[in-house]
């Protein structure tokens, strides 16, 4: 099995930052202490000290080795968040101010991002308008939504439950409500949702296709009631959308 | 544009009058600038496929290196500013060359 | 002035008090005198930074509590936009080079004014143009900027607000910092005193060289790229829009392409800084002085190729995102010898624990943690977790403002007294100094940590689970900004009532020192001829000679 | 880097203000570096869109007169050789030989102005310019192509205006004699600059209207 694009990106992360504290405590503990050490009460007279050749190789050296040790272990985790497992499943996603839309591969479009448990899932992510960026902070890993390219990054669902989508690139009045909610479900239970169409096409609620699954779980039903609450957080809709004179259409 | 600078300091001398301006030599790299102009149109009503644009620009390059070197003095001119220029030209290459790392890879 | 031959004033009549052509303020308004021009940077910048810095105050109530706390989302989004235009662009990029080197690069080169004078004054009106100009955009018709500083194609085509003002201000602004660069790199090679090599020139100058080249090469770039969002709004020729066959990217490639070393402008010159106040205030040498000097040409080379790191996860390609991810890790290795030989040059000295040398210590601490979390982002698989969260914000403020802003804060304190001839009082400074350091930490560590757990940047409003840490941050923003105030009013106070300023109030080696507090109009009343480098404090210099003999 | 500045220490309380050429020369050469990023900008995104879309290039380039632009090609460069025949002629100290190339410099400047406003203004005829109905029709990398002559000329024909400027005021300087055989930097700093827009045009003119 590969490893988890999550877990690696967790991993690489921590290694940075561990070298990096214990860099930052080498620096600042040998700040402190020379502070204390040489302050003019203590030691009155300085000695002229110009360089060292032997410390100045050595100080760069070592960081250069730190530092391609930490490029080849973040490359192979990128390495791997582009690699696309050949049998993994397309979601088209499409950005648009201010919400996010997902197509299935049998054209079901739906706003909430319903995934099947355990499954590879790759993201075609593309925007109709001005820039986005598709993030999923559960699954550690985004990419923007230009209009005119497609991007794409992949994901294993490994966790059932109910996740988020965000926006994270700057796109106007609303970026900061561009949720959808993301659900992992078994993949039984996902598939009879996918294979639903509601009655009228052009309206593809979750909610609304959900009302044709006759065995949906809670979590599923749940999450399709606050589509457009936002990972069921936002329920302010008032001042959602207070101004959009700014936007030209 | 420049202002006088008020100083006392000594400069080394204006290195162009080490070299004694002449009209000739302009006047024969004006001719063999509208050589290379001659050239580069023919050249181009010829089916070069590829190296089209490369010639093209390798001739304006050759065009330019004599518009510098003779018309703006470079040859003649101190060392530094022949580092300046080079320093200048470097940074524009490496950014095109970066920038199609990109493009190159995506198209 | 102009060309001829003047006689020399006498030497004690500082250059506050010089009786020039005209008088009052027209006697600084048409000022050549590099200064002058310093002060009067300074004036405006301090009026321009406490105006963002407010913005940003603002900003971090509203992110008080969740939901709307004090303005609306269209609000919010132009506040951010032009809190980070102007700290950018009017604040820490023309920061120390305006001010600072302004007012002590011709004197620590041993020069009586820059290579141009004239045009100096031309690059401070440009300044107050541009300046003015992004006010004025506040109050046109389409309403307040709000596109994020980095006024990213096709939402900056779109808006229907003044974007195509404020972007031409920062053209504006641009020119301004152009032309200073050019300035300062002609006043370096021309107009050193008898005997000041390249290496023996303080490493201030040496960081100012540096940043003036990049300053030259690189704004050009932004320059043009803002004028096609300009266009791009005005005329509609389309090489930025999608709809007809643009490439957004390519804007972010052309923005990034300056706006990268650009954050090198913004840390050069105060780099430049610790390296004068460390080794005048351990009284010895600096450590590795010829390291340090290259390393500030190696990142203003090296900081031309790293800028598509800003773009990873806008799709560029997976070749180039490997290049500039490479790249990234190589440009932090300058910083690191830097930093590695400043905390050397404290090994053995007789350390004076004053304000500057206080807050050029709290940079060492602030600035590692900025710079080392750099790194997290120039880390491909990280970088696109993190990306447009506030990991960034956080990383960008622990470098900018924890590394300019506060050398910003440690070089008016060195140099208040040569520039005011006036003392501020030490012990306060001392007390706003902590302050700073526990305000700033409050308010932007959480940063990371909320940006760690997916919170992200440009947001209005936030999820429930962010609060606390928001709330943490805010209460650090409090805390910084009494830090703040109590530094303006001591230092205020200094300039009232305080104690005359000696010449060589902290033991200082480079030729500022040499001269009163403050400089008489050119400077020096001869010429000096300089025989050694920089930093011989009299003490070493003299044991130095005993033991030669 | 090994120039180095001698100051005469000893020129004591007169402050005699030296004239620096090179200097002011140097700082010539940084502020064209400067207009060289500037365009540097415009043919990154050239090369960019020529790579992306070479085919629609070579139609729109078509569209281009290439007589224009060629004429326009020899005038500058003959343009370019009458200011440095207008320095020499300083540097010999001919005053009035000087002029009278550059006036000859100026006419051309001017020629190639009206030269390219006709070009201009026959595309416009056309209605190809930005939003303009035939541009409309046209595809995407002929809309890019268009978009970038225009702003390219554009802005180059800006800088032959400025050039011009720059060199009406040195003429005046010549006649009033404040620029003399020994004091022409400025003329040369105004040449400098007159060239680099010629430079600029060598690149300009085979990349729009010498693609086939
Ligand atoms: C003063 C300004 C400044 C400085 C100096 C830096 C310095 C660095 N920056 Fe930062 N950066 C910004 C200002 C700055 N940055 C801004 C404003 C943004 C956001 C813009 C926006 O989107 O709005 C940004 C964003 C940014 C990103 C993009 C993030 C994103 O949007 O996804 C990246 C990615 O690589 C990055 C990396 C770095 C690195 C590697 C350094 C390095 O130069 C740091 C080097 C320093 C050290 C490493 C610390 C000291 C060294 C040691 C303690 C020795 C040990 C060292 C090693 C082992 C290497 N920065
Ligand atoms: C030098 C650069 C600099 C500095 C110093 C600061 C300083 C501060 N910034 Fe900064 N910030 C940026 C540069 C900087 N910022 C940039 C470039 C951005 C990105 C913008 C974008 O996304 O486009 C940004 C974005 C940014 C955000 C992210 C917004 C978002 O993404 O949603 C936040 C949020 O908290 C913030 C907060 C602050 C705060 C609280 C300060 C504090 O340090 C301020 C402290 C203030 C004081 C200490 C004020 C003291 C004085 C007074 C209050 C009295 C005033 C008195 C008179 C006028 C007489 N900034
Ligand atoms: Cu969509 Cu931000
Ligand atoms: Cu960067």
């Amino acid at each position: 099995m590969r490893p988890d694009i999550a877990t690696q990106v967790d991993s690489t992360f921590w290694m940075i930052t561990g070298t990096s504290i214990v860099l930052l405590l080498i620096i600042t503990v040998a700040m402190l202490y020379f502070l204390y050490k040489y302050s003019a009460k203590r030691n009155p007279v300085p000695e002229a000290i110009e360089g060292n050749t032997t410390l100045e190789i050595v100080w760069t050296v070592i960081p250069v080795i730190l530092v391609m040790i930490m490029f080849f272990i973040s490359w192979a985790g990128f390495r791997n968040m582009r690699d696309v497992p050949k049998d993994a499943m397309v979601v088209k996603v499409t950005g648009q101010m201010w919400k996010w839309s997902f197509e299935y591969d049998n054209k079901k479009k739906s706003d909430t991002l319903i995934l099947p448990l355990n499954k590879d899932v790759k993201f075609e992510i593309g925007s109709v308008d001005v820039n986005h960026s598709f993030y999923l902070p559960h699954f550690r890993v985004k990419e923007d939504a230009i209009p005119g390219r497609t991007n794409y990054f992949w994901i294993r669902t490994n966790e059932e439950g109910r996740f988020y989508a965000a926006c994270a690139e700057y796109c106007g009045l609303n970026h900061w409500n561009m949720y959808a909610p993301l659900v992992v479900v078994p993949e039984g239970e996902f598939l009879v949702w996918k294979n639903t169409f509601p009655a009228d096409t052009t309206k593809t609620t979750a909610a609304d296709s959900l009302k044709k699954v006759p065995a949906a779980t809670d979590t599923l039903k749940t999450a399709a009631n606050d589509t457009s609450k936002a990972a069921g957080q936002k329920t302010d809709t008032a001042r959602t959308v207070k101004d959009t004179s700014a936007i030209k259409k | 544009m420049e202002a006088h600078n008020n100083h006392d300091e000594h400069n080394d001398g204006h290195i162009a009058e080490a070299h004694h301006p002449s009209y000739g030599i302009n006047i024969l790299v004006w001719i063999g600038l509208l050589s290379l102009t001659a050239i580069t149109v023919s050249v181009a009503g010829v089916n070069l496929g590829g190296l089209a644009l490369t010639v093209a620009l390798l001739i304006a390059t050759i065009k330019s290196l004599f518009v510098m070197n003779f018309f703006m003095h470079v040859k003649f001119d101190n060392k530094v500013v022949k580092i300046f220029i080079g320093i200048c030209m470097l940074v524009f290459v490496i950014v095109l060359i970066l920038t199609f790392f990109d493009l190159t890879f995506r198209f | 002035m102009a060309n001829g031959t003047i006689a020399a004033p006498a030497a004690e009549v500082d250059f506050y008090h010089v009786k020039g052509r005209h008088k009052g303020l027209l006697s600084w308004l048409l000022t050549t005198d590099h200064k002058r021009i310093g002060i009067m940077y300074l004036t405006v910048m301090s009026v321009f930074f406490l105006t963002a810095m407010t913005f940003g105050v603002l900003m971090r109530l509203e992110m008080l509590s969740p939901g709307e706390t004090i303005m609306s989302a269209q609000t919010y989004n132009s506040l951010f936009t032009l809190h980070g235009v102007i700290m950018i662009f009017l604040f820490i990029i023309p920061g120390i080079p305006a001010v600072f080197g302004n007012f002590f690069l011709p004197i620590q080169i041993g020069a009586m004014d820059v290579q141009f004078p004239r045009l100096n004054l031309l690059s401070w009106y440009l300044y107050i143009i541009g300046g003015a100009l992004a006010i004025f955009s506040l109050f046109g018709g389409g309403g307040w900027v709000d596109t994020g500083w980095t006024f990213y194609v096709p939402y900056s085509v779109r808006t229907t607000t003044n974007v195509s003002l404020s972007v031409f201000a920062a053209f504006v602004l641009g020119f301004s910092s152009i032309l200073t660069g050019l300035n300062f790199i002609t006043t370096i090679h021309r107009l050193r005193c008898p005997g000041m090599t390249f290496f023996r020139m303080p490493l201030f100058i040496w960081s100012i060289y540096a940043t003036s080249w990049i300053q030259v090469l690189a704004t050009p770039v932004v320059g043009i790229t803002l004028v096609l969002i300009i266009l791009e709004r005005a005329f509609g020729i389309g090489v930025f829009d999608p709809t007809l066959g643009g490439d957004p990217i390519l804007y972010q490639h052309l923005f990034w392409i300056y706006s990268h070393p650009a954050v090198y402008i913004m840390i050069l010159p105060a780099m430049g800084v610790v390296s004068e106040i460390i080794p005048t205030f351990a009284r010895k040498p600096i450590f590795g002085y010829v390291p340090i000097a290259i390393s500030s040409l190696a990142i203003a080379l090296v900081g031309y190729l790293v800028w598509g790191h800003h773009m990873f996860s806008s799709g560029i390609s997976d070749t180039s995102r490997v290049i500039f991810s490479l790249l990234t890790f190589i440009v932090a290795l300058p910083s690191g010898i830097k930093v590695f030989n400043w905390v050397a040059t404290l090994y053995k000295g007789s350390i004076e624990m004053t304000a500057p040398m206080l807050y050029a210590m709290l940079f060492l601490f602030i600035f590692s943690i900025g710079g080392l979390t750099g790194l997290v982002l120039g880390a491909l698989n990280t970088d696109l977790h993190v990306t447009d969260t506030y990991f960034v914000v956080a990383h960008f403020h622990y470098v900018m403002f924890g590394g300019m802003g506060i050398i910003f804060f440690a070089s008016i304190h060195y140099w208040f007294p040569k520039m005011f001839g006036k003392m501020y009082n030490e012990k306060m400074a001392k007390v706003a100094a902590y302050i700073i350091g526990i305000g700033f930490n409050t308010l932007y560590f959480p940063m990371f940590i909320m940006g760690y757990m997916g919170m992200p940047r440009r947001y209005y409003d936030y999820l429930p689970e962010f609060q606390v840490y928001h709330l943490i941050s805010t209460v650090g923003s409090w805390i910084l900004v009494s830090g703040i105030l109590i530094m303006v009013a001591n230092l205020l106070s200094g300039l009232r009532n305080g104690s005359k300023a000696p010449s060589n109030p902290w033991g200082g080696t480079t030729l500022e020192w040499t001269v009163p507090s403050p400089p008489p109009l050119l400077n020096f009343d001869q010429i000096p001829t300089v025989d050694h480098g920089p930093y011989e404090h009299p003490e070493i210099a003299k044991r130095k000679e005993i033991k030669d003999e | 880097m090994s120039d180095h500045t001698n100051a005469a220490a000893g020129e004591v309380q007169e402050i005699h203000m030296h004239r620096d050429d090179f200097g002011s020369k140097m700082g010539m050469w940084l502020f064209l570096f400067t207009e060289i990023l500037l365009f540097g900008g415009l043919f990154i995104l050239y090369a960019s869109y020529r790579f992306i879309y070479p085919d629609a290039f070579v139609v729109a380039a078509a569209e281009l007169d290439l007589f224009m632009g060629g004429i326009n090609t020899v005038i500058l460069l003959t343009s370019s050789l009458t200011v440095v025949l207008g320095i020499v002629a300083l540097q010999k100290g001919h005053k009035k030989l000087s002029l009278s190339m550059l006036w000859i410099t100026v006419a051309f400047g001017l020629l190639f102005l009206v030269n390219k406003y006709f070009e201009w203004g026959a595309k416009f005829h056309h209605g190809i310019y930005p939003k303009g109905p035939a541009l409309q029709e046209m595809s995407e990398g002929e809309v890019m192509y268009f978009g970038l002559y225009y702003v390219m000329t554009g802005l180059h024909g800006l800088h032959i205006v400025v050039g011009l400027i720059f060199i009406g005021f040195v003429m005046w300087q010549i006649k009033k004699d404040v620029l003399t055989r020994t004091n022409f930097q400025r003329l040369e700093n105004a040449g400098l600059y007159w060239h680099l827009v010629d430079i600029i045009w060598i690149f300009l003119f085979p990349l729009f209207y010498l693609i086939h």
